[in-house]
């Protein structure tokens, strides 16, 4: 069980304070808050990139974590294979994902070959290749188009089963086809305003409304 | 395609010579306006002298000794440097340390401590030595530098993946260290060869380039002395074009693009 | 053998042959050791000789300093500088090499120092003994009126008389060979050597290169030694001799690079054999005039009496 | 705050020193194994030296006067190596011309054309330029490495946007050149001070550190020796400081951070 | 009038071959097409970053352009302000867009101290300060959350009028918020396969819909 104790960490604002939270330990949950209202500074603090202020995260220790960064972050001297294989050897693995991907001519190309959508693709593949026991994505939809987006979203479903993951987006239509869980967060220091799980979702339209109901920005 | 290549080639070579060919009529002309044969040897009489010498067995002998003696110099350079760098950059304390005597090294003139090396080193190793001073503390820098400007988003990356130390190096420092070691070894590289023949003049070990220079230098041998001066620069440009190659070929097996 | 600092190999013959390790510098001074180094390589000398021939007096004096060598011959202002420095560990045994300095022109109007009045000289070696032993000549002969250029190298003299910057040089040998070699209408005007008997006495010469020898060595090695004297002495004796013979044997050790430039320079490097009560009367005035000039010419203080060998 | 800075600073002095004392220490256990005077002088007595150098008028004039020769002939080097790098990265032909010549520069003794340089330049000058042709080429190397890795996206932005080439040159250019260059004057200084004491040592202006160093040599006046050689180094070092000082206030002044 | 003539160009594949087209002189027109099929290398062509094989661009020489690239591309060692100023000295109007797009904070920060959502809000608003002729956008929102995304789509609307503008995106309540017209292409080489005008978009749904019947995406 993944839990954050009174968590502060500011940078000039207070994004932080005494934040506390304790996640599931299963299931897809989505982050959903404003532009630079910090889920990604949520993210480097609970992957040890950064440090809290105060407080501490607990249980991330013995976890390995599979990450799909806001920025590809893919090695530009690797090939698209050469980068998926410096994470994990297992060719028979690495194959298989490549061709659910449809990526079997764009992998061997270098990072700044790809167009935008195929190197958001190659790092959800590095993610899933190396299979950690918790995954954070962050905004990992990016460029890709719709019916790639479904196709990844329902392998990704099949893959995750069964681990948590962590997921930030800004699009609904995402949220409703992959989220298991919504958090809405808002304000400075940010809160937990919300918590939507799957069966109250109804269909996107009611998903929007419930979200303009609570009006997470009302704030901004 | 091959034949395509084949002619890029040929027109690579064409404009080589070329290029040699505009350098000597500055070489020719310098002669003619200068006009002493004494401070300026004619292109030809060099190009003779070239000629004569290198019929003869000592000629490659004094040549092959001078490489080895200063290429060894060099490479014990560059891998010291460069592991000074690293280390340096990893623990301050020993970047205090270091540092301050990497500003000696670079600064001290050799004529200030020929005597001491003179009286631990035999008169071989010294242009060795000399030659190694000079590289180490540019690549030092340089890799300093280039470990400075290591991408550290990449580095998280290999945080989160829980890479070993080994694939950070292959992966991650080394393609990016690259270039700076690179430019670190061509450039040094003349440096070296020149701080080396010079110091070969002063210490004079009997089979050597630097000798010779000073022996033509002595009896006003001029076309001699040039003669040596050339083949210095020859040698040197042979060099950076063997490292050229070797650099390049070991960044194409390795991986493609190094930024 | 490309051993930069020559180790001559001594294979037969050796036993109950004292060992000593000599150190001769390329050029002039160590020109009348040739046969000697070759009679050591066949092993027909009385000692086992390992010998360094180094290219500059650095490295000789590096090693008298760390007390490598027994024998060393070195320039005589360095011997005296090196005794003071080591606090009196070596001696001087003999003077071996004569004045090599000369005065060369360009045409034929010098053939005395009065004639230098209102000339220009060229010269290098300012602060060393050439400046100290020109102007101590010209003062002993009165010409006041003569404007010194100094230049920074010899091979700068030599290149500014043979492109005429200059018409009338100070220069030593060996680059004087080199000058005659190559420019035939340089003429040497002045010898120093003689100048300096005119100036200071008819016996006296001017000392410019020397033998010396580690206390430490002699305490126990006193009759090696004396071999070796004798048979230095002898050596210095065929090279008067046979000329041409030595001029092979100084390019085969490496002392000159070509046999041609060693039978050139023969003449002009007065190479002699000089010990005993001439050497120190040789030795005395010319440490005196450098003293003189410059007391730190020969290490601050004059060089006692114990700097003197004795048969 | 402000009194933590000054803690801070002190501790920074602190640690220099005690640096300065382990190098000193060091030294002076040098000093104890060799056991000549003549070979190394001890600390102590070149502590001594310096200081009664340093109550000299004429000490100064000698620094002062080798300082400006190699800092002129530094300030050459950076500027004509570095118009001579962009030029040679714009115009292919001056770098098919360029490049041997620099290959020469870098690689060709001083002693061969000491003669020439002696013929056509004062004693005066030749240190200038000797540190010029030591700078030329590292800095002409490090702006071509440096122009080869401006990132083409950001020129891109500059190309739809319309920027004049004072813009680019001001926003793309220098920032990305800056590391390259600030490393190759860096890198240089320290060799550039050498190797012009070096020529000093051989064409020995009259007031100058090069010609200290050559009569303490001559007459084995080893404390002198190394006082002159530690003011070298001690001048080196300040130099570098200096130039550090320098670059981080254009770097700070003009922009922040610079990859 | 902007438009293609005969354009061939390809990497590997062929990804452009003969294609003409003349676009209208103003409205925002929608890019509609797969991932890694062509279209940031379109906005290259028309931006003469790029080269065509054979076929020319024509009327592009004396327009001024705006861009906001797929990737942020904002000069790092230039905080956001310098960034937008370096691009237009008007002082007055970058205070202005920067109120209105509520960034008075965030501007002053470097690229890297930037959140993802603000780093691509400060990439537009690059492109509106310097107030091209033509504005080139590719997928400007990502990482943009849903309310300023609302917010901005207006401020574009009401800036972009009676301009032309390119528009690149993945997501239908996008090009139904904010395009005049959507040109959807696809196949390799590409093609333009429909034409939808504003008029016939009625619903987010119905455009949906509309896009499913003629399966753009059926060929891949
Ligand atoms: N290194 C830093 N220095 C200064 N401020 C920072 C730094 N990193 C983040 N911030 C600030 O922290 C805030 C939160 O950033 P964060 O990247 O977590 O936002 P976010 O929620 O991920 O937004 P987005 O959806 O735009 O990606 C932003 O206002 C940002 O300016
Ligand atoms: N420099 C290049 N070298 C080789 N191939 C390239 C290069 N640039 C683009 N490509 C290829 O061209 C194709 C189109 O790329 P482009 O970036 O135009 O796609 P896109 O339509 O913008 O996709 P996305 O929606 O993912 O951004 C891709 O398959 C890409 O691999
Ligand atoms: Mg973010
Ligand atoms: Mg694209």
């Amino acid at each position: 069980m993944i839990s954050l104790e009174r968590i502060t960490k500011s940078y000039e604002k207070e994004l932080y304070k005494d934040f506390s939270y304790t996640f599931p330990t299963e299931g897809i949950i989505c982050l959903f808050a404003p532009s630079g209202y910090g889920k990604t500074t949520l993210f480097r603090l609970m992957l040890g990139l950064d440090k809290p202020e105060t407080g501490r995260v607990i249980g991330m220790d013995k976890l390995r974590t599979s990450v799909v960064f806001q920025e590809d972050r893919l090695l530009p001297w690797l090939s698209g294979k050469e980068n998926l294989l410096a994470v994990n050897q297992d060719e028979t693995l690495c194959e298989e994902l490549i061709e659910e991907f449809g990526l079997q001519e764009d992998i061997l190309k270098y990072p700044d070959q790809m167009s935008g959508g195929i190197r958001r693709q190659v790092s959800i593949l590095r993610a899933l290749l190396y299979d950690g026991d918790v995954f954070f994505l962050d905004e990992p939809f990016q460029a890709i188009d719709i019916v790639k987006r479904e196709e990844i979203i329902s392998i990704l479903k099949k893959r995750l089963r069964g681990k948590l993951t962590f997921f930030i987006t800004h699009h609904l239509d995402e949220v409703y086809a992959f989220a298991d869980c919504m958090l809405i967060l808002q304000g400075t220091p940010l809160q937990v305003k919300q918590t939507i799980y799957r069966e109250d979702f109804c269909s996107i339209e009611c998903l929007y409304e419930k979200i303009n109901r609570y009006s997470p920005y009302c704030d901004l | 395609m091959n034949r395509s290549i084949m002619k890029n080639k040929q027109k690579k070579y064409i404009r080589s010579l070329c290029v040699a060919l505009f350098w000597i009529c500055v070489w020719q002309i310098c002669y003619w306006v200068v006009g002493h044969e004494v401070l300026v040897a004619s292109p030809f009489d060099v190009g003779k002298t070239l000629w004569k010498n290198a019929g003869e067995a000592w000629f490659w002998q004094v040549i092959f000794h001078s490489l080895l003696r200063i290429v060894k110099g060099y490479l014990f350079g560059i891998a010291i440097g460069a592991v000074a760098g690293v280390l340096a950059t990893k623990y301050y304390i020993l970047y205090e340390l270091l540092y301050p005597m990497m500003s000696i090294v670079k600064a001290s003139p050799v004529a200030s401590f020929i005597l001491l090396t003179l009286v631990w080193m035999k008169t071989d190793s010294i242009p060795s030595f000399i030659s190694f001073l000079m590289v180490m503390p540019i690549m030092f820098t340089n890799v300093m530098e280039g470990l400075k400007r290591v991408d550290t988003d990449l580095l998280e990356v290999a945080q989160v993946y829980r890479w070993s130390l080994w694939k950070k190096i292959c992966f991650i420092y080394c393609p990016q260290l690259w270039p700076y070691m690179a430019a670190a070894a061509t450039m040094s590289l003349g440096l070296a060869w020149k701080a080396g023949v010079a110091t070969e003049v002063i210490a004079s070990p009997s089979f050597s380039i630097g000798h010779k220079l000073r022996d033509s230098k002595i009896y006003m041998e001029t076309a001699e002395l040039f003669a040596w001066t050339a083949v210095v620069i020859i040698l040197s440009m042979l060099l950076e074009k063997g490292l050229a190659i070797l650099l390049r070929r070991i960044q194409s097996t390795s991986r493609r693009k190094i930024r | 053998g490309c051993q930069p600092s020559k180790v001559e190999d001594t294979a037969m013959e050796n036993v109950g042959k004292a060992k000593v390790s000599m150190a001769v510098i390329k050029g002039p001074t160590g020109m009348g050791a040739a046969y000697l180094m070759e009679q050591n390589a066949q092993g027909l000398s009385k000692n086992d000789y390992t010998v360094t021939v180094a290219a500059s007096p650095d490295e000789v004096a590096a090693k008298v300093i760390n007390k490598e060598v027994d024998i060393a011959m070195l320039p005589t202002n360095l011997a005296a500088v090196l005794y003071q420095k080591t606090q009196g560990s070596i001696e001087v045994a003999a003077v071996n090499t004569l004045g090599v300095l000369y005065l060369l022109e360009k045409g034929d109007s010098i053939h005395s120092l009065a004639d230098l009045s209102g000339k220009t000289v060229s010269m290098a070696g300012q602060g060393a003994v050439p400046q100290y032993v020109f102007q101590y000549l010209l003062d002993k002969n009165q010409v006041t009126d003569v404007t010194i250029q100094y230049m920074t190298e010899h091979a700068e003299v030599a290149t500014a008389l043979a492109t005429g910057q200059a018409d009338i040089v100070v220069l030593p040998e060996p680059n004087m060979s080199g000058v005659l070699m190559s420019d035939t209408s340089a003429r040497v005007a002045l010898d120093f050597n003689q100048l300096w008997a005119e100036t200071v006495g008819e016996e006296s010469s001017l000392p410019m290169g020397c033998v010396v020898v580690q206390k430490d060595f002699l305490e126990n090695n006193k009759e090696a030694f004396e071999l070796f004297l004798e048979e230095y002495e002898n050596s210095v004796l065929f090279a008067k001799e046979e000329p041409e013979q030595t001029a092979q044997l100084i390019q085969k050790h490496e002392i000159l690079p070509k046999a041609e430039i060693a039978l050139k320079a023969f003449p002009n490097c007065n190479i002699v054999y000089m010990d005993g009560i001439l050497m120190k009367e040789t030795l005395e005035p010319f440490y005196e005039l450098l003293w003189n000039a410059n007391p730190k010419a020969v290490g601050e203080t004059m060089p006692d009496e114990s700097f003197y060998y004795e048969k």
